[in-house]
Protein backbone atom coordinates (compact mmCIF):
# COMPACT_ATOMS: atom_id res chain seq x y z
CA UNK A 1 0.00 0.00 0.00
CA UNK A 2 1.90 3.23 -1.30
CA UNK A 3 1.03 6.46 -0.90
CA UNK A 4 2.69 7.20 -4.32
CA UNK A 5 -0.62 6.67 -6.56
CA UNK A 6 -1.73 10.31 -6.67
CA UNK A 7 1.68 11.55 -6.10
CA UNK A 8 1.96 12.99 -9.82
CA UNK A 9 -1.79 15.12 -9.56
CA UNK A 10 0.25 18.03 -10.52
CA UNK A 11 1.45 16.76 -13.99
CA UNK A 12 -2.14 16.23 -14.99
CA UNK A 13 -3.76 18.26 -17.39
CA UNK A 14 -5.84 20.85 -16.27
CA UNK A 15 -9.41 19.02 -17.44
CA UNK A 16 -7.81 15.97 -15.19
CA UNK A 17 -7.13 17.84 -12.16
CA UNK A 18 -10.82 19.64 -12.00
CA UNK A 19 -11.72 15.88 -12.31
CA UNK A 20 -9.84 14.57 -9.79
CA UNK A 21 -10.61 17.74 -7.58
CA UNK A 22 -14.33 17.09 -8.23
CA UNK A 23 -14.43 13.42 -7.39
CA UNK A 24 -12.37 14.48 -4.09
CA UNK A 25 -15.42 17.02 -3.61
CA UNK A 26 -17.48 14.12 -4.09
CA UNK A 27 -15.75 11.76 -1.33
CA UNK A 28 -16.06 14.54 1.17
CA UNK A 29 -19.34 15.08 0.72
CA UNK A 30 -20.12 11.37 1.07
CA UNK A 31 -17.74 11.11 3.86
CA UNK A 32 -19.46 13.61 5.94
CA UNK A 33 -23.08 12.44 5.27
CA UNK A 34 -21.51 8.76 6.40
CA UNK A 35 -20.56 10.35 9.39
CA UNK A 36 -23.54 11.74 10.36
CA UNK A 37 -25.12 8.74 9.81
CA UNK A 38 -22.65 6.65 11.98
CA UNK A 39 -22.89 9.39 14.81
CA UNK A 40 -27.06 9.21 14.95
CA UNK A 41 -26.59 5.59 15.02
CA UNK A 42 -24.02 5.52 17.33
CA UNK A 43 -25.79 8.01 20.21
CA UNK A 44 -28.65 6.20 19.58
CA UNK A 45 -27.89 3.22 20.05
CA UNK A 46 -25.72 4.67 23.48
CA UNK A 47 -28.51 7.04 24.63
CA UNK A 48 -32.01 5.56 23.99
CA UNK A 49 -33.68 2.06 25.36
CA UNK A 50 -37.01 2.73 26.32
CA UNK A 51 -40.13 2.52 23.79
CA UNK A 52 -42.95 3.95 25.74
CA UNK A 53 -43.41 7.02 24.00
CA UNK A 54 -42.84 8.21 20.74
CA UNK A 55 -40.73 11.32 21.31
CA UNK A 56 -37.35 11.46 23.56
CA UNK A 57 -37.77 12.18 27.27
CA UNK A 58 -35.07 15.06 28.79
CA UNK A 59 -32.83 12.65 30.07
CA UNK A 60 -32.48 10.93 26.43
CA UNK A 61 -32.24 14.10 24.75
CA UNK A 62 -29.21 15.60 26.77
CA UNK A 63 -27.83 12.06 26.48
CA UNK A 64 -27.83 12.21 22.75
CA UNK A 65 -26.06 15.95 22.95
CA UNK A 66 -23.62 15.46 24.82
CA UNK A 67 -22.97 11.88 23.25
CA UNK A 68 -22.59 13.92 20.02
CA UNK A 69 -20.56 16.07 21.56
CA UNK A 70 -18.18 14.21 22.42
CA UNK A 71 -18.66 11.47 19.10
CA UNK A 72 -17.05 14.52 17.09
CA UNK A 73 -14.36 15.88 19.69
CA UNK A 74 -13.21 12.28 19.64
CA UNK A 75 -13.29 12.12 15.87
CA UNK A 76 -11.60 15.34 15.31
CA UNK A 77 -8.73 13.62 18.01
CA UNK A 78 -8.69 10.77 16.11
CA UNK A 79 -7.93 12.60 12.75
CA UNK A 80 -5.78 14.75 14.27
CA UNK A 81 -3.70 11.32 15.49
CA UNK A 82 -4.33 10.24 12.46
CA UNK A 83 -2.91 12.71 10.48
CA UNK A 84 0.50 13.05 12.39
CA UNK A 85 0.60 9.28 11.75
CA UNK A 86 0.07 9.68 8.10
CA UNK A 87 3.27 12.16 8.01
CA UNK A 88 5.58 10.20 10.16
CA UNK A 89 5.17 12.13 13.20
CA UNK A 90 6.53 10.60 16.47
CA UNK A 91 4.74 11.28 19.85
CA UNK A 92 5.86 10.83 23.55
CA UNK A 93 4.46 7.46 24.96
CA UNK B 1 -12.48 27.66 -25.81
CA UNK B 2 -15.51 26.63 -27.08
CA UNK B 3 -14.58 22.91 -25.91
CA UNK B 4 -13.21 24.15 -22.66
CA UNK B 5 -16.01 25.49 -21.83
CA UNK B 6 -17.51 22.47 -22.93
CA UNK B 7 -15.55 20.23 -20.74
CA UNK B 8 -16.28 22.80 -18.01
CA UNK B 9 -20.51 22.44 -18.55
CA UNK B 10 -20.05 18.38 -18.55
CA UNK B 11 -18.02 18.59 -14.99
CA UNK B 12 -20.80 20.79 -14.01
CA UNK B 13 -22.99 18.40 -15.06
CA UNK B 14 -20.87 15.18 -13.67
CA UNK B 15 -21.01 16.72 -10.14
CA UNK B 16 -24.44 17.81 -9.93
CA UNK B 17 -25.59 13.79 -10.68
CA UNK B 18 -22.58 12.81 -8.40
CA UNK B 19 -24.09 14.86 -5.32
CA UNK B 20 -27.82 13.85 -5.97
CA UNK B 21 -26.43 10.10 -5.72
CA UNK B 22 -24.46 11.23 -2.87
CA UNK B 23 -27.78 12.34 -1.48
CA UNK B 24 -29.69 9.17 -1.74
CA UNK B 25 -27.05 7.02 -0.94
CA UNK B 26 -27.28 9.03 2.52
CA UNK B 27 -31.37 8.62 2.78
CA UNK B 28 -30.96 4.59 1.77
CA UNK B 29 -28.20 4.15 4.61
CA UNK B 30 -30.27 6.22 7.39
CA UNK B 31 -33.37 3.76 6.52
CA UNK B 32 -31.14 0.64 6.23
CA UNK B 33 -29.32 2.20 9.99
CA UNK B 34 -32.77 2.99 11.25
CA UNK B 35 -34.55 -0.72 9.94
CA UNK B 36 -31.75 -2.57 11.33
CA UNK B 37 -31.15 -0.63 15.43
CA UNK B 38 -35.01 -0.78 15.43
CA UNK B 39 -34.99 -4.33 14.44
CA UNK B 40 -32.16 -5.11 17.58
CA UNK B 41 -34.13 -2.49 19.87
CA UNK B 42 -37.53 -4.43 19.32
CA UNK B 43 -37.41 -7.67 17.74
CA UNK B 44 -37.77 -10.81 20.02
CA UNK B 45 -34.86 -12.66 18.84
CA UNK B 46 -36.12 -16.34 19.07
CA UNK B 47 -38.48 -15.59 16.39
CA UNK B 48 -41.87 -17.82 17.63
CA UNK B 49 -44.06 -16.36 15.61
CA UNK B 50 -43.97 -15.29 12.08
CA UNK B 51 -46.44 -11.94 12.45
CA UNK B 52 -45.30 -8.88 14.60
CA UNK B 53 -47.17 -8.49 17.89
CA UNK B 54 -48.79 -5.74 19.28
CA UNK B 55 -46.38 -4.79 21.73
CA UNK B 56 -42.99 -4.84 18.94
CA UNK B 57 -45.48 -3.03 15.72
CA UNK B 58 -45.85 0.01 18.85
CA UNK B 59 -42.12 -0.37 19.44
CA UNK B 60 -41.03 -0.17 15.90
CA UNK B 61 -43.32 3.26 15.57
CA UNK B 62 -41.74 4.90 19.05
CA UNK B 63 -38.62 3.64 17.87
CA UNK B 64 -38.67 5.38 14.06
CA UNK B 65 -40.31 8.34 15.53
CA UNK B 66 -36.96 8.80 18.88
CA UNK B 67 -34.65 7.76 15.51
CA UNK B 68 -35.82 10.49 13.48
CA UNK B 69 -35.67 13.09 16.42
CA UNK B 70 -32.12 11.98 16.97
CA UNK B 71 -31.29 12.98 13.46
CA UNK B 72 -32.81 15.90 13.93
CA UNK B 73 -31.72 17.31 16.85
CA UNK B 74 -27.18 16.29 15.92
CA UNK B 75 -28.56 17.61 12.25
CA UNK B 76 -28.95 20.90 13.88
CA UNK B 77 -26.00 20.94 16.14
CA UNK B 78 -23.95 20.23 13.04
CA UNK B 79 -25.50 23.15 10.95
CA UNK B 80 -24.51 25.55 14.09
CA UNK B 81 -20.84 24.06 14.49
CA UNK B 82 -19.82 23.74 10.98
CA UNK B 83 -22.42 26.41 9.44
CA UNK B 84 -22.73 24.01 6.70
CA UNK B 85 -22.95 19.71 6.23
CA UNK C 1 -29.34 18.50 4.95
CA UNK C 2 -32.67 20.07 2.70
CA UNK C 3 -34.27 18.26 0.05
CA UNK C 4 -34.41 20.95 -2.60
CA UNK C 5 -31.39 19.24 -3.98
CA UNK C 6 -33.39 17.37 -6.11
CA UNK C 7 -36.54 19.49 -6.44
CA UNK C 8 -35.53 21.02 -9.97
CA UNK C 9 -35.20 17.28 -11.79
CA UNK C 10 -38.29 18.47 -13.74
CA UNK C 11 -36.90 21.36 -15.79
CA UNK C 12 -33.57 18.90 -16.59
CA UNK C 13 -33.16 18.29 -20.75
CA UNK C 14 -35.30 14.58 -21.25
CA UNK C 15 -31.51 13.00 -21.68
CA UNK C 16 -30.38 14.33 -17.89
CA UNK C 17 -34.02 13.23 -17.02
CA UNK C 18 -33.47 9.67 -18.42
CA UNK C 19 -29.83 9.65 -16.92
CA UNK C 20 -31.69 10.34 -13.39
CA UNK C 21 -33.53 7.84 -13.16
CA UNK C 22 -31.43 5.18 -14.66
CA UNK C 23 -29.19 6.16 -11.68
CA UNK C 24 -32.51 6.10 -9.31
CA UNK C 25 -33.59 2.78 -10.65
CA UNK C 26 -29.37 1.53 -10.03
CA UNK C 27 -29.76 2.78 -6.28
CA UNK C 28 -32.91 0.75 -6.07
CA UNK C 29 -31.38 -2.69 -7.34
CA UNK C 30 -28.75 -1.87 -5.23
CA UNK C 31 -30.66 -1.15 -2.61
CA UNK C 32 -32.76 -4.28 -2.20
CA UNK C 33 -29.73 -6.26 -2.86
CA UNK C 34 -28.22 -5.06 0.22
CA UNK C 35 -31.34 -5.30 2.21
CA UNK C 36 -31.16 -9.12 1.02
CA UNK C 37 -27.94 -9.32 2.16
CA UNK C 38 -28.88 -7.99 5.55
CA UNK C 39 -31.72 -9.88 5.91
CA UNK C 40 -29.97 -13.40 6.16
CA UNK C 41 -26.79 -12.42 8.52
CA UNK C 42 -29.47 -10.98 10.45
CA UNK C 43 -31.75 -14.00 10.55
CA UNK C 44 -28.65 -16.19 10.37
CA UNK C 45 -27.67 -15.25 13.49
CA UNK C 46 -30.81 -14.76 15.32
CA UNK C 47 -31.12 -18.89 14.13
CA UNK C 48 -28.40 -20.60 13.18
CA UNK C 49 -25.79 -21.65 16.42
CA UNK C 50 -24.83 -25.20 16.08
CA UNK C 51 -22.56 -26.35 13.67
CA UNK C 52 -22.60 -30.12 14.05
CA UNK C 53 -24.25 -30.49 10.74
CA UNK C 54 -24.21 -29.15 7.17
CA UNK C 55 -27.80 -28.64 6.95
CA UNK C 56 -29.75 -26.81 9.05
CA UNK C 57 -32.57 -28.75 11.12
CA UNK C 58 -36.13 -28.86 11.23
CA UNK C 59 -36.11 -25.96 14.04
CA UNK C 60 -33.54 -23.89 12.68
CA UNK C 61 -35.31 -23.60 9.37
CA UNK C 62 -38.25 -22.36 10.69
CA UNK C 63 -36.38 -20.00 13.01
CA UNK C 64 -35.29 -18.48 9.52
CA UNK C 65 -38.68 -18.11 7.73
CA UNK C 66 -40.27 -16.77 10.32
CA UNK C 67 -37.16 -14.48 10.91
CA UNK C 68 -37.39 -13.52 7.48
CA UNK C 69 -41.08 -13.18 7.72
CA UNK C 70 -40.76 -10.67 10.21
CA UNK C 71 -37.86 -9.00 8.41
CA UNK C 72 -39.82 -8.10 5.65
CA UNK C 73 -42.71 -6.65 7.85
CA UNK C 74 -40.78 -4.99 10.06
CA UNK C 75 -38.82 -3.51 7.15
CA UNK C 76 -42.40 -2.16 5.70
CA UNK C 77 -43.22 -0.69 8.62
CA UNK C 78 -40.37 1.31 9.01
CA UNK C 79 -40.62 2.10 5.67
CA UNK C 80 -44.51 3.47 6.45
CA UNK C 81 -43.26 5.46 9.46
CA UNK C 82 -40.48 6.70 7.51
CA UNK C 83 -41.85 8.37 4.70
CA UNK C 84 -44.82 9.51 7.18
CA UNK C 85 -41.72 11.47 8.76
CA UNK C 86 -40.28 12.48 5.71
CA UNK C 87 -43.44 14.34 4.36
CA UNK C 88 -43.99 15.71 8.02
CA UNK C 89 -47.24 13.71 8.91
CA UNK C 90 -48.14 13.93 12.69
CA UNK C 91 -49.04 10.70 14.50
CA UNK C 92 -50.34 10.03 17.71
CA UNK C 93 -48.07 8.91 20.74
CA UNK D 1 -33.02 12.07 -34.40
CA UNK D 2 -29.70 9.92 -34.71
CA UNK D 3 -28.48 11.39 -31.74
CA UNK D 4 -31.32 11.05 -29.92
CA UNK D 5 -30.92 6.99 -30.72
CA UNK D 6 -27.21 7.42 -29.59
CA UNK D 7 -27.85 8.75 -26.15
CA UNK D 8 -30.68 6.14 -25.89
CA UNK D 9 -28.16 3.37 -26.49
CA UNK D 10 -25.31 4.94 -24.48
CA UNK D 11 -27.77 5.14 -21.98
CA UNK D 12 -28.77 1.47 -22.04
CA UNK D 13 -24.88 0.80 -22.10
CA UNK D 14 -24.60 2.75 -19.42
CA UNK D 15 -27.35 0.72 -17.40
CA UNK D 16 -26.19 -2.60 -18.27
CA UNK D 17 -22.87 -2.40 -16.85
CA UNK D 18 -24.20 -0.61 -13.86
CA UNK D 19 -26.81 -3.45 -12.92
CA UNK D 20 -23.54 -5.86 -13.76
CA UNK D 21 -21.58 -3.66 -11.31
CA UNK D 22 -23.98 -4.21 -8.66
CA UNK D 23 -24.84 -7.37 -8.89
CA UNK D 24 -20.53 -8.08 -8.26
CA UNK D 25 -21.15 -6.06 -5.49
CA UNK D 26 -23.74 -8.29 -4.10
CA UNK D 27 -21.95 -11.04 -4.19
CA UNK D 28 -18.73 -9.44 -2.83
CA UNK D 29 -20.96 -8.47 0.11
CA UNK D 30 -22.48 -11.83 0.39
CA UNK D 31 -18.90 -12.86 0.89
CA UNK D 32 -17.78 -10.37 2.89
CA UNK D 33 -20.93 -11.05 5.37
CA UNK D 34 -20.18 -14.58 5.29
CA UNK D 35 -16.22 -14.75 6.16
CA UNK D 36 -17.08 -12.13 9.03
CA UNK D 37 -20.35 -14.26 10.39
CA UNK D 38 -18.49 -17.07 10.21
CA UNK D 39 -15.08 -16.10 11.67
CA UNK D 40 -17.14 -15.32 14.91
CA UNK D 41 -19.44 -18.16 14.63
CA UNK D 42 -16.47 -20.45 14.48
CA UNK D 43 -12.97 -19.01 15.22
CA UNK D 44 -11.73 -18.95 18.93
CA UNK D 45 -11.26 -15.89 19.56
CA UNK D 46 -7.72 -15.76 21.87
CA UNK D 47 -6.06 -16.96 18.89
CA UNK D 48 -3.25 -19.28 20.69
CA UNK D 49 -2.44 -20.36 17.56
CA UNK D 50 -1.91 -19.66 14.13
CA UNK D 51 -3.67 -22.71 12.52
CA UNK D 52 -7.15 -23.41 12.26
CA UNK D 53 -7.56 -26.59 14.39
CA UNK D 54 -9.73 -29.41 13.19
CA UNK D 55 -13.18 -28.43 15.05
CA UNK D 56 -12.86 -25.05 13.44
CA UNK D 57 -12.41 -26.21 10.33
CA UNK D 58 -15.15 -28.44 9.81
CA UNK D 59 -17.23 -25.51 11.74
CA UNK D 60 -16.10 -23.26 9.21
CA UNK D 61 -17.64 -25.92 6.40
CA UNK D 62 -20.78 -26.42 7.55
CA UNK D 63 -21.20 -22.19 8.55
CA UNK D 64 -20.52 -21.66 4.78
CA UNK D 65 -23.19 -24.43 3.85
CA UNK D 66 -25.70 -22.99 6.19
CA UNK D 67 -25.19 -19.80 5.21
CA UNK D 68 -25.81 -20.76 1.90
CA UNK D 69 -29.13 -22.71 2.57
CA UNK D 70 -30.60 -19.67 4.35
CA UNK D 71 -29.81 -17.18 1.31
CA UNK D 72 -31.52 -19.87 -0.91
CA UNK D 73 -34.91 -20.19 1.48
CA UNK D 74 -34.31 -16.23 2.16
CA UNK D 75 -34.47 -15.88 -1.48
CA UNK D 76 -37.18 -18.16 -2.49
CA UNK D 77 -39.57 -16.48 0.14
CA UNK D 78 -38.57 -12.93 -1.73
CA UNK D 79 -39.19 -14.62 -5.52
CA UNK D 80 -42.77 -15.48 -4.68
CA UNK D 81 -43.52 -12.57 -2.67
CA UNK D 82 -42.77 -9.93 -4.61
CA UNK D 83 -41.80 -12.00 -8.06
CA UNK D 84 -39.49 -10.31 -8.55
CA UNK D 85 -35.90 -9.38 -6.82
CA UNK E 1 -31.02 -13.97 -8.40
CA UNK E 2 -30.09 -15.59 -11.27
CA UNK E 3 -26.34 -15.56 -12.90
CA UNK E 4 -27.03 -14.94 -16.44
CA UNK E 5 -26.66 -11.25 -16.59
CA UNK E 6 -22.71 -11.39 -17.17
CA UNK E 7 -23.82 -14.40 -19.28
CA UNK E 8 -23.42 -12.86 -22.71
CA UNK E 9 -20.19 -11.16 -22.03
CA UNK E 10 -18.18 -12.86 -24.84
CA UNK E 11 -20.52 -11.37 -27.73
CA UNK E 12 -19.99 -8.06 -26.31
CA UNK E 13 -17.29 -6.02 -28.70
CA UNK E 14 -13.66 -5.86 -27.44
CA UNK E 15 -14.57 -2.07 -26.50
CA UNK E 16 -17.05 -2.83 -23.83
CA UNK E 17 -15.22 -6.25 -22.69
CA UNK E 18 -12.64 -4.10 -22.05
CA UNK E 19 -14.29 -1.76 -20.15
CA UNK E 20 -16.18 -4.88 -18.49
CA UNK E 21 -12.52 -6.55 -17.26
CA UNK E 22 -11.63 -2.68 -16.14
CA UNK E 23 -14.96 -2.50 -13.99
CA UNK E 24 -13.93 -6.26 -12.22
CA UNK E 25 -10.19 -5.26 -11.79
CA UNK E 26 -11.13 -2.03 -10.02
CA UNK E 27 -14.26 -4.26 -8.10
CA UNK E 28 -11.72 -6.57 -7.02
CA UNK E 29 -8.82 -3.83 -5.86
CA UNK E 30 -11.92 -2.27 -3.85
CA UNK E 31 -12.69 -5.77 -2.78
CA UNK E 32 -9.05 -6.29 -1.51
CA UNK E 33 -8.61 -3.16 0.43
CA UNK E 34 -12.09 -3.71 2.16
CA UNK E 35 -10.48 -7.21 3.42
CA UNK E 36 -7.21 -5.89 4.38
CA UNK E 37 -9.20 -3.33 6.66
CA UNK E 38 -11.85 -6.06 7.98
CA UNK E 39 -8.46 -7.68 8.77
CA UNK E 40 -7.08 -5.50 10.72
CA UNK E 41 -10.17 -4.27 12.76
CA UNK E 42 -10.82 -7.89 13.08
CA UNK E 43 -7.68 -8.58 15.62
CA UNK E 44 -7.62 -5.37 16.74
CA UNK E 45 -10.71 -6.01 18.17
CA UNK E 46 -9.89 -9.20 19.11
CA UNK E 47 -6.25 -8.52 20.73
CA UNK E 48 -5.72 -5.39 21.62
CA UNK E 49 -8.15 -4.27 25.01
CA UNK E 50 -5.51 -1.99 27.11
CA UNK E 51 -4.80 0.99 26.30
CA UNK E 52 -1.75 2.21 28.81
CA UNK E 53 1.21 2.50 26.30
CA UNK E 54 0.94 3.50 22.88
CA UNK E 55 2.85 0.57 21.38
CA UNK E 56 1.52 -2.66 21.61
CA UNK E 57 3.27 -5.13 23.72
CA UNK E 58 4.63 -8.82 23.04
CA UNK E 59 1.84 -10.33 23.66
CA UNK E 60 -0.95 -8.41 22.41
CA UNK E 61 1.72 -8.14 18.97
CA UNK E 62 1.57 -12.01 18.68
CA UNK E 63 -1.77 -12.22 19.31
CA UNK E 64 -2.34 -9.82 16.00
CA UNK E 65 0.52 -12.16 13.71
CA UNK E 66 -1.85 -15.24 14.72
CA UNK E 67 -4.96 -13.60 14.09
CA UNK E 68 -4.44 -12.29 10.94
CA UNK E 69 -2.87 -16.01 9.70
CA UNK E 70 -5.83 -17.51 10.64
CA UNK E 71 -8.07 -14.85 9.42
CA UNK E 72 -6.31 -15.41 6.02
CA UNK E 73 -6.79 -18.89 6.40
CA UNK E 74 -10.33 -18.81 7.14
CA UNK E 75 -10.76 -16.73 4.30
CA UNK E 76 -9.57 -18.29 1.60
CA UNK E 77 -11.27 -21.97 3.09
CA UNK E 78 -14.74 -19.66 2.89
CA UNK E 79 -13.74 -18.85 -0.54
CA UNK E 80 -13.59 -22.05 -1.49
CA UNK E 81 -16.44 -23.99 -0.34
CA UNK E 82 -18.30 -20.73 -1.41
CA UNK E 83 -17.10 -21.37 -4.93
CA UNK E 84 -17.67 -25.08 -4.75
CA UNK E 85 -21.13 -24.48 -3.80
CA UNK E 86 -21.82 -21.53 -6.60
CA UNK E 87 -20.51 -24.03 -9.04
CA UNK E 88 -23.62 -26.96 -7.28
CA UNK E 89 -21.06 -29.43 -6.07
CA UNK E 90 -22.80 -31.24 -3.65
CA UNK E 91 -20.04 -32.62 -0.24
CA UNK E 92 -20.83 -34.66 2.53
CA UNK E 93 -22.17 -34.00 5.68
CA UNK F 1 -7.75 2.82 -35.66
CA UNK F 2 -7.10 6.33 -34.24
CA UNK F 3 -10.12 5.99 -32.35
CA UNK F 4 -9.16 2.82 -31.18
CA UNK F 5 -6.59 4.00 -29.54
CA UNK F 6 -8.45 6.98 -28.09
CA UNK F 7 -10.86 4.09 -26.72
CA UNK F 8 -7.41 2.49 -24.83
CA UNK F 9 -6.84 5.99 -23.94
CA UNK F 10 -9.97 6.97 -22.24
CA UNK F 11 -10.45 3.65 -20.59
CA UNK F 12 -6.34 3.63 -18.85
CA UNK F 13 -7.72 7.55 -17.52
CA UNK F 14 -10.95 5.59 -16.43
CA UNK F 15 -8.43 3.24 -15.14
CA UNK F 16 -6.22 5.62 -13.38
CA UNK F 17 -9.59 7.66 -11.51
CA UNK F 18 -10.98 4.53 -10.25
CA UNK F 19 -8.02 3.30 -8.82
CA UNK F 20 -7.26 6.93 -7.10
CA UNK F 21 -11.03 6.52 -6.14
CA UNK F 22 -10.58 3.17 -4.59
CA UNK F 23 -7.54 3.50 -2.45
CA UNK F 24 -9.18 7.08 -1.63
CA UNK F 25 -12.48 4.95 -0.09
CA UNK F 26 -9.50 2.86 1.47
CA UNK F 27 -8.32 5.65 3.60
CA UNK F 28 -12.00 6.80 4.19
CA UNK F 29 -13.29 3.44 5.20
CA UNK F 30 -9.67 2.93 7.62
CA UNK F 31 -10.69 6.19 9.35
CA UNK F 32 -14.01 5.39 10.00
CA UNK F 33 -13.34 2.09 11.19
CA UNK F 34 -10.70 3.30 13.59
CA UNK F 35 -13.05 5.84 14.84
CA UNK F 36 -15.23 4.02 15.62
CA UNK F 37 -13.24 0.85 17.11
CA UNK F 38 -11.66 3.63 19.73
CA UNK F 39 -15.04 5.05 20.60
CA UNK F 40 -16.50 2.04 21.30
CA UNK F 41 -13.00 0.99 23.44
CA UNK F 42 -12.52 4.66 24.84
CA UNK F 43 -15.31 6.47 25.66
CA UNK F 44 -17.81 5.96 28.97
CA UNK F 45 -21.14 4.73 27.19
CA UNK F 46 -23.38 6.56 30.00
CA UNK F 47 -22.46 9.99 28.44
CA UNK F 48 -22.70 12.24 31.51
CA UNK F 49 -20.41 14.35 29.96
CA UNK F 50 -20.02 16.41 27.01
CA UNK F 51 -16.33 17.02 27.15
CA UNK F 52 -13.93 14.16 27.07
CA UNK F 53 -12.07 13.72 30.16
CA UNK F 54 -7.98 13.08 30.21
CA UNK F 55 -8.51 9.86 30.79
CA UNK F 56 -10.39 9.00 27.29
CA UNK F 57 -8.16 11.48 25.63
CA UNK F 58 -5.31 9.33 26.31
CA UNK F 59 -6.87 6.19 25.57
CA UNK F 60 -7.94 7.88 22.35
CA UNK F 61 -4.12 8.56 21.81
CA UNK F 62 -2.96 5.11 22.31
CA UNK F 63 -5.88 3.66 20.29
CA UNK F 64 -5.55 5.40 17.60
CA UNK F 65 -1.38 4.62 17.65
CA UNK F 66 -1.77 0.70 18.26
CA UNK F 67 -4.63 0.29 15.38
CA UNK F 68 -2.11 2.13 13.11
CA UNK F 69 0.41 -0.52 14.36
CA UNK F 70 -1.65 -3.30 13.75
CA UNK F 71 -2.49 -1.68 10.10
CA UNK F 72 0.98 -2.23 9.52
CA UNK F 73 1.86 -5.57 11.02
CA UNK F 74 -0.71 -6.81 8.80
CA UNK F 75 0.09 -4.78 5.78
CA UNK F 76 3.85 -6.23 6.06
CA UNK F 77 2.38 -10.13 6.34
CA UNK F 78 -0.01 -9.48 3.08
CA UNK F 79 2.89 -7.89 0.94
CA UNK F 80 5.15 -11.31 1.70
CA UNK F 81 2.72 -13.46 1.25
CA UNK F 82 0.71 -12.06 -1.29
CA UNK F 83 3.61 -10.04 -2.96
CA UNK F 84 1.03 -7.52 -4.19
CA UNK F 85 -2.27 -5.72 -2.08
Amino acid sequence: MDKSMLGDIDNLPDEDKMRMSAMIEQLQMRDSLRMYNALVETCFKDCVDTFRRKTLDKQEESCVRRCAEKFLKHSMRVGMRFAELNQGVATPD
Amino acid sequence: MAAAKDVQRELEKEMMFGMAEKEMEYRVELFNRLTHVCFEKCIEKRHKEAELNMGENSCIDRCVSKYWQVTNIVGGMLGTQQTQM
